[in-house]
């Protein structure tokens, strides 16, 4: 019996093994084919019949398509080595099923990006929610899994509504297939651009549209919680850009839009992800700004093309989609970290956590890595695309007239988020891994084993490379970059790629000046003999670990001044006497979007409840619709 | 020319202290003091360099690695800054963006590294340092875009140029709104009074000083040549701004390295003549600059 | 082959009516629903062709419903056998005093005959017959249960059938008083009314479109004639709601799919489309309003039922390429719903309550009907790859390239609302652990209780991914005698 | 043609009886007489002699409607014991009036519609008065009997009205009408008797545990 029992635990974990395996396989191949389309090779291309009305199986590989392959793939294979050494936990039945349901949202990903079809496209799309759905709700016992996995599909759905008639409206335009590259510009092309900003808005979690995302994305397993917010919300990113390419020429208000959503996105998502208790609550709402500065990028490229200003069309766009990458490469290594950390400690809350630099080294220096990335540091590979977005802006400012508001908008809103962005990952890092334990969760921890790590480490060296070697990253890059910016005069992209040049020489230059002043100093004769003592409590007699600043507390100044843009309400119960014994301040944070913007609609159940009057359950009333119905019709149409 | 901007360079990591020294010798003389000699920020930096250090048992190897790479952060904004007229020793289409982005990496080492040592009294520092980066970094960004706007290049260099080049007789306006920002942001990127006061005693009031609290020996050797550094960098960047042109470049040296000293001594007479503002009047102080700069751009475009 | 379609199921209906031993019924009930489904399959192969001014005969459309219904008869017929084993199990079953068994095996063979009747019957007044008939016959099946909640159920659902059913004589008296005298008005065989175009005066036709809709309309479902429709499917049986939802309301759509094809040969098609848009989009945001906010799971898939009623009824009033996506759509329609119902009917019979907030931890308690009460959901929600999906992604197509952008905005807003209100039951339901007094532990699933909707299941996924390319001109032609047709 | 107009009056008469009238018994007497009076209509529309197939039709019916449905009702009358006045949602003088109105529309109706000239002038807005009283009474009437004698008289209008409309009936057609009439009313008898027993009263005002708006308040 116990042998029985034992060999098939063994099957299962080589069957497992032989899924991820084949997963990582297939994820590289992947990798691999999309690099040869973005260094020039031709987009590949496959299309025959497909019995199923209005549908047809056609699939093309080109240099947008691929550039989104990237992140996926390497998310993707990264994720399912990470996640074998996560999931163990859980029962077998639940790890195959997570493993099924994973090699799903890969497929369907890769298929939304290279799908020329819309019903195909759009059985992708959902296919891809309803794959992550089930990932999301993997562990539905506690409530809030289910409520955030009931969002999460009626945000995909509603979403889904609307690219349907985005899509129906623009193939009956395009006589039969939407994805019919038509240059001409049509007539209805601004409204088809606000559905498309729509429906994929959700998905991309662009505010107001977000509030699936900091619900699903904790939700999740974390390797899913990497893939998802690495990669997942790009698809939006990715089917905007698509449609703007298949919109032809943009007019000027699409770039102030795309900008002004940008901005919005980027400075709420930041300012809610800052005031966050919840470790991947952070890293949530952390994407929901970074979709803001693609979107921003993206915007500045459209207005640049629409007033005809390439190098900040070219600049734009460039930060965008390097952007795309960039984050999926830094987020993902940020969830499987903070996965660590739940792995180890069982906590996600910052409260808890504190000092774990020293315990999980490893995880402390990657995570150290991410944060710095999601800082923008130079070095790694967040700056680059920052810096892009914002040179972009800079060249907008140049435009004439009032456009030149469109640039300063960007700018500033880009300055402030990157700002706030920065405030987010030193909090981040320096509450969980800096500083002591605040509770014994946070003692207790210890390294996470060899296969997670290793995926971290890879996606920390990604993040290096691409930061330090960011004008090979444009040169991938340019293929796509033309794809969407249409014809470029030959001088303008010198600009972006001297920028990048001249980034990496600066992050070179300065990595090198560090590494010798630190060997320097360490070669100092004195220095080497150096004492270890606790930290000076500026004459406080017994410091505790309570004592430290919280995440709350560091981020009080900065909240005292864009509080308005969070709805957080704070009551303090402290007694007004001469000597008060206990005072609590308990603070509650709620989405904005959710408080201001959906809640009042829950005025319509009570409408709802005097239509459901309806149904009143006299059976002469039952009798009386059907004679009013048919009077009514008969006053409506008999004549 | 670069051989130029590499001594400008090299003549700005020497002279950095010097200016810390100017402004204890103004205060002390404004106070009826003698003061210490002005080298005295060399001999402290000597010193300190000398000793042994003590570490935190809190802390990891940020505090001992942050250091370093605060100083190459800044000392790499040394070498992007155009001096005596010639272009920084790094110097490329948009390297205002990545000097704003050098600085930012240089505050976030700092904060990490107090972090570090889970003290909260250094964390009260940080956690102010970083509100003062996310209130000034926009405002800096739009009054340097506004410069920017009026040369067509995006490069330190003609943006220090413009004012060089004369412009200051066609757009006095513009560009006195932009210095006033300037100043500001050196203020608050420097942490002097009124926005911090480094002589304080109290370390409940401190900005940066309370963050290098538990740093000693080499390591706060290194972070205090920063600091100075950085006062060097923002001291030139200023007087870039209203600096007129000069024929030979030794002679804009001078004037260059004139001007910074001359900044300096004004810091050091404001400091010696009004006290450091309330915490809660700082972001007020950084969104009023950031609005200076918006005023800048509506004229500049109205200009036009 | 039609005549013996339409009569074995009464044959049987009387056969299950002597035998004594329940074995021998529940063999009956099996086997003639096996040799129905067989003979509706040959004459899919070989279509019996009609001969003139026979009253009985089969086209697309009515094959097409014979086809869904004795389809589903027959996964219910295997469903029915455990159901009533379970029934006479002492721990097992609810209800004290079910009818004889004997009535439900007859009444449900001859529901079957009287269906069948409905898609062959090509005379008006004949249809007009069995579909009241259906109705009456139906009636003892939903009372199965001897409660006081099926009565009342019972009751409404006879009284506001038969009235409206009336109404539909009313129309067919119309009809033929809208013939002149001298050509034998009472003959109302279709090809007769369809073929030589034009005959019926425009006034009588009108009017009796209106009545004609109306009064099948009630049975469709279609709101605000629906409010039959929750009671009786909730309160009924499982598998005879899934009979009632699957097959009759498909049978009652024919009856108004009639009036509509004469009236698209009489030149009325934008008379008759107008008012079944109106009918179906309605139905769609009353399904909605209703289901948002539903503590009944059995009423939301009743009201589910409504909405997608309605949704077949706007894409036949939309005409164009919307009419095969509609008839495509009963049929994903019929064998999701009937899925669902049976899921539910187990999940009655383990959970023991029809209110939501009493069924937690489906997961964990049965695992075979949670998967296929999820499945079922994502299926019926038009998720791809299910049928449902291209189904309704055609009706959408079709009401946005007309530019009918009023009821294109309704459809897909009621869709995504719909959506929101069964996603909130649905995942509570599948989730969770069972709450004190609930019982927990792994319920054991025979396995006719779950194969027959899995299959099912399996087609609606099959549909959704491939629509044989026979299937697919079969349900033009059907269209195109209802003014469809690209 | 005098005969014609007669029972038409006739109809009209026992309508304006229905919905005037107040006690179970009479109730279903009036409505037995109706169906009588309906019955006999066929042999004496369309002035062309009696024909064999009209008498069978016209018997059945008398048969079916005169005596076999009144049999129904008392019986189910009797099981329910039940010997009330009727209760109403609307009063029966209203009703009354609501019957003239009713009248007075079906009147102007059928002036809007392209009637043969071989109907007599009265028919057919008779017969749709009946329909609409039918409905009225259905949808007025509390008790569950009386909405079963409403749906008669439903049946007596469409009746009359396809026989005067449709002049050659067709046999087979007619008779499954009748069949399915006859079963709904048996149907509803019984129902009425399950539902005597289950609720001791046939009074439908009690029968609405089926609704939304209470279930849904139970949720809040």
């Amino acid at each position: 019996m116990e042998a029985k029992e034992g060999t098939r635990m063994a099957w299962a974990a080589a069957v497992e093994r032989a899924i991820v395996w084949s997963i990582v396989a297939a994820c590289v191949a992947g990798g691999a084919v999309s690099m040869w389309v973005l260094l020039g090779g031709a987009a590949l291309c496959y299309e025959r019949a497909w019995p199923l009305p209005y549908a047809r199986m056609a699939i093309e590989l080109d240099a947008l398509s691929a550039w989104f392959m990237l992140p996926l793939s390497i998310v993707g294979a990264a994720g399912a080595v990470y996640g074998q050494a996560y999931l163990p936990h859980k029962s077998r039945g639940k790890r195959l099923a997570a493993w099924w349901w994973y090699g799903w949202l890969l497929a369907s990903m890769a298929i939304v990006f290279m799908a020329r079809n819309a019903v195909l496209f759009l059985i992708a799309w959902e296919v891809m929610t309803v794959a992550s759905f089930f990932l999301v709700t993997m562990d539905d016992e506690n409530a809030e899994v289910r409520y955030a996995g009931c969002v999460y599909l009626v945000a995909g759905h509603a979403g889904t509504a609307i690219l349907i008639a985005l899509f129906v409206v623009l193939g009956t335009a395009r006589g039969g297939e939407a994805f019919a590259a038509g240059g001409s510009v049509l007539p209805q092309a601004g409204a088809l651009f606000v559905l498309a900003v729509a429906g994929f808005g959700v998905k991309a979690g662009l505010v107001p549209l977000h509030v699936w995302l900091p619900e699903a994305h904790p939700a999740a397993p974390s390797h899913v919680s990497a893939l998802m917010s690495g990669v997942m919300i790009k698809t939006g990113v990715y089917g905007i850009m698509r449609m703007l390419m298949l919109l032809g020429e943009p007019a000027a208000w699409w770039g102030w839009s795309l900008i002004g959503i940008g901005v919005m996105t980027g400075v709420v998502g930041a300012m809610h992800a800052i005031v966050q208790r919840d470790m991947k609550r952070v890293l949530a709402y952390s994407s929901v700004d970074n979709v803001g500065i693609i979107m921003i990028g993206v915007g500045c490229g459209v207005l640049g093309r629409a007033l005809e200003m390439p190098v900040m069309s070219a600049c734009g766009f460039a930060g965008a989609l390097l952007h795309v990458l960039h984050h999926g490469l830094f987020k993902g290594l940020l969830f499987m970290g903070a996965g660590a950390v739940v792995h180890r400690t069982g906590t996600r809350m910052l409260g808890e956590l504190g000092g774990l630099a020293r315990r999980m080294r490893w995880t402390g220096v990657l995570m150290c890595t991410g944060v710095l990335a999601m800082a923008a540091a130079p070095v790694l590979n967040g700056c680059v695309s920052e810096a892009l977005v914002l040179m972009s802006g800079l060249y907008g400012m140049q435009a004439a007239g009032a456009h030149a508001a469109a640039g300063v908008v960007a700018l500033g809103g880009l300055a402030l988020t990157g700002g706030l962005a920065a405030l987010c990952s030193v909090m981040l890092y320096g509450v969980a891994f800096l500083g002591e334990a605040r509770s014994r969760a946070g003692e207790v921890a210890e390294e996470v084993g060899e296969e997670m790590r290793m995926p971290m480490v890879v996606l920390a060296g990604l993040c290096v490379m691409t930061g330090c070697g960011a004008p090979l990253t444009l040169m991938a890059c340019e293929a796509a970059l033309t794809a969407v910016t249409g014809a470029l005069a030959p001088g303008v992209l010198r600009v972006p790629f001297g920028l990048l040049t001249g980034i990496s020489s600066v992050a070179l230059i300065g990595a090198g000046v560090g590494a010798v002043v630190y060997i320097v100093r360490r070669r100092l004769r004195r220095a080497a003999m150096s004492a270890v003592q606790p930290t000076w409590g500026c004459g406080y007699a017994q410091p505790t670990a309570r004592m430290q600043y919280t995440g709350m507390s560091f981020v009080q100044p900065v909240v005292r001044v864009f509080g308005w843009m969070v709805s957080m309400r704070e009551e303090c119960a402290l007694e007004e006497v001469a000597f008060p014994r206990a005072a609590e301040v308990r603070r509650q944070v709620d989405d904005v979007a959710v408080r201001r913007l959906y809640a009042p609609f829950s005025v319509m159940r009570k409408v709802l409840e005097r239509v459901r009057m309806l149904q009143h359950g006299r059976v002469h009333l039952y009798l009386m619709y059907i004679v009013v119905t048919l009077l009514l019709i008969l006053l409506w149409k008999a004549r | 020319m670069m051989a130029r901007a590499w001594a400008d360079a090299v003549l700005g990591l020497a002279l950095a202290p010097l200016l810390g020294g100017i402004i204890v010798r103004i205060k002390a003389r404004v106070a009826g003091r003698k003061g210490a000699p002005l080298w005295q920020p060399y001999v402290e930096l000597v010193k300190l360099m000398q000793k042994g250090v003590v570490y935190s048992t809190t802390s990891t190897w940020m505090l001992r690695m942050a250091p370093a790479g605060i100083v190459a952060g800044v000392g790499v904004a040394v070498l992007m800054m155009p001096f005596g007229g010639v272009r920084g020793v790094i110097s490329f289409e948009g390297d205002v963006v990545v000097f704003v982005l050098v600085l930012g990496v240089a505050r976030v080492l700092t904060v990490l590294s107090a972090l570090d040592t889970g003290s909260s009294f250094e964390g009260m520092g940080a956690s102010r340092e970083m509100m003062l980066g996310v209130m000034s970094e926009p405002a800096l960004l739009i009054a340097l875009a506004v410069v920017a706007r009026q040369t067509e290049r995006c490069t330190l260099a003609e943006i220090c140029a413009v004012a060089q080049g004369g412009a200051w007789a066609a757009q006095w306006p513009v560009l006195a709104l932009v210095c006033a920002v300037m100043g500001v942001m050196m203020i608050i990127e420097t942490a002097r009074v009124p926005v911090d006061d480094p002589a304080t005693h109290l370390e409940l009031t401190m900005i940066h000083e309370v963050m290098v609290l538990d740093h000693s020996g080499p390591d706060l050797a290194l972070m205090q040549y920063a600091h100075a550094l950085k006062m060097w960098v923002w001291g030139v960047l200023c007087v870039n701004m209203i600096m007129p042109k000069w024929s030979a470049w030794w002679m804009q040296t001078l004037a260059g390295v004139g001007g910074v000293v001359a900044l300096t001594c004004v810091i050091g007479l404001v400091e010696s003549s009004m006290a450091r503002w309330r915490m809660n009047k700082l972001p007020q102080l950084a969104a009023g600059a950031g609005a200076v700069a918006l005023l800048a751009l509506i004229i500049e475009m109205w200009r036009r | 082959m039609t005549r013996l379609l339409v009569v074995l199921p009464f044959v049987g209906a009387l056969m299950a009516l002597l035998p004594r031993q329940a074995g021998l019924r529940r063999a009956v009930l099996v086997a003639v629903a096996a040799l129905h489904a067989a003979g509706t399959l040959i004459c899919f192969i070989v279509r019996p062709e009609i001969r003139a001014g026979a009253w009985l005969g089969l086209d697309e459309a009515g094959l097409l419903v014979l086809g869904i219904s004795s389809a589903l008869f027959l996964a219910v017929s295997i469903y029915t056998v455990v159901y009533l084993q379970r029934q006479e199990m002492p721990g097992l079953h609810l209800h004290e005093h079910n009818e004889p068994e004997r009535v439900f095996c007859g009444c449900l063979l001859a529901f079957l005959g009287t269906m069948t009747l409905v898609t062959a019957s090509r005379h008006l007044g004949l249809l007009w017959v069995a579909m009241e008939a259906t109705t009456l016959v139906s009636a003892p099946l939903i009372y199965f249960h001897r409660t006081q909640r099926s009565l009342e159920a019972t009751w409404k659902y006879v009284l506001i059938c038969s009235v409206g059913i009336a109404l539909a004589l009313l129309g067919t008296v119309f009809l033929a008083a809208g013939i002149p005298a001298h050509a034998s008005p009472a003959d109302l065989t279709m090809e007769r009314l369809v073929g030589s175009g034009g005959m019926v005066q425009v006034e009588w036709l009108k009017i009796s479109f209106i009545c004609f809709a109306v009064g099948y309309g009630t049975k469709v479902g279609l709101a605000p004639l629906h409010t039959w429709l929750p009671d009786a499917h909730s309160e009924a049986p499982s598998l005879v709601s899934a009979l009632l939802s699957g097959a009759l309301l498909n049978c009652a759509a024919l009856g108004v799919m009639r009036a509509h094809q004469v009236c698209v040969a009489h030149g009325l098609a934008a008379f008759s489309q107008d008012i079944l848009m109106v009918l179906g989009i309605g139905s769609v945001i009353v399904a909605a309003i209703f289901i948002i906010g539903q503590s009944d799971y059995k009423r939301m898939l009743a009201y589910s039922s409504v909405e997608h009623m309605g949704i077949v009824m706007l894409g036949v009033g939309l005409g164009g390429g919307a009419v095969s996506g509609a008839l495509l759509h009963a049929v994903n329609h019929s064998v999701t719903k009937a899925a669902l119902f049976m899921a539910a009917g187990t999940i009655l019979e383990t959970c023991r309550s029809k209110q939501v907030q009493d069924v937690r931890g489906l997961r964990r308690r049965l695992p075979w009907t949670a998967g296929i009460w999820l499945a079922g959901f994502f299926a019926i929600t038009g998720t791809p790859p299910f049928g449902a999906f291209i189904s309704e992604f055609t009706i959408a197509a079709r009401a946005l390239a007309s530019g009918r952008w009023l009821i294109s905005v309704l459809y897909l807003g009621g869709l995504a609302a719909i959506v929101a209100g069964m996603a909130r039951i649905v995942i509570e339901m599948t989730g969770g652990v069972p709450g004190q007094g609930m019982a927990h532990g792994r319920v054991r699933e025979p396995l006719a209780l779950v194969v027959p909707p899995l299959v099912l299941l399996g087609v609606t996924l099959v549909l959704g991914v491939y629509v044989p390319a026979g299937l697919w001109e079969f349900l033009q032609r059907a269209a195109a005698a209802l003014g469809g047709g690209q | 043609m005098q005969v014609i107009d007669a029972i038409m009056v006739g109809m009209v008469l026992t309508c304006l009886l229905l919905l005037g009238s107040s006690r179970l018994g009479a109730y279903i007497r009036i409505v037995a007489v109706q169906g009588i009076v309906a019955a006999v209509v066929p042999l004496v529309a369309h002035g062309h002699g009696i024909g064999l197939q009209a008498a069978v039709v016209s018997a059945v019916t008398l048969v079916m409607k005169g005596i076999v449905f009144p049999r129904l009702l008392f019986r189910a009358l009797y099981a329910a014991g039940v010997r009330r006045e009727i209760e109403v949602y609307v009063s029966f003088p209203v009703s009354v009036l609501a019957g003239v109105l009713m009248l007075a529309g079906s009147c102007w109706l059928c002036g809007r519609l392209p009637l043969g000239a071989e109907v007599s002038g009265l028919a057919v807005p008779v017969a749709m008065f009946t329909v609409l009283t039918g409905l009225f009474l259905i949808v007025s009437r509390v008790l569950a009997l009386t909405q079963v004698v409403g749906y008669l008289t439903l049946e007596n209008g469409i009746y009359l009205l396809s026989v005067v409309l449709v002049p050659q009936q067709l046999f087979v057609i007619e008779m499954g009408i009748l069949l399915d009439a006859f079963a709904a009313v048996f149907v509803m008898g019984i129902a009425i008797f399950h539902i005597s027993r289950e609720f001791d009263h046939i009074d439908t005002q009690a029968m609405d545990e089926l609704a939304d708006w209470r279930a849904s308040k139970e949720t809040e």
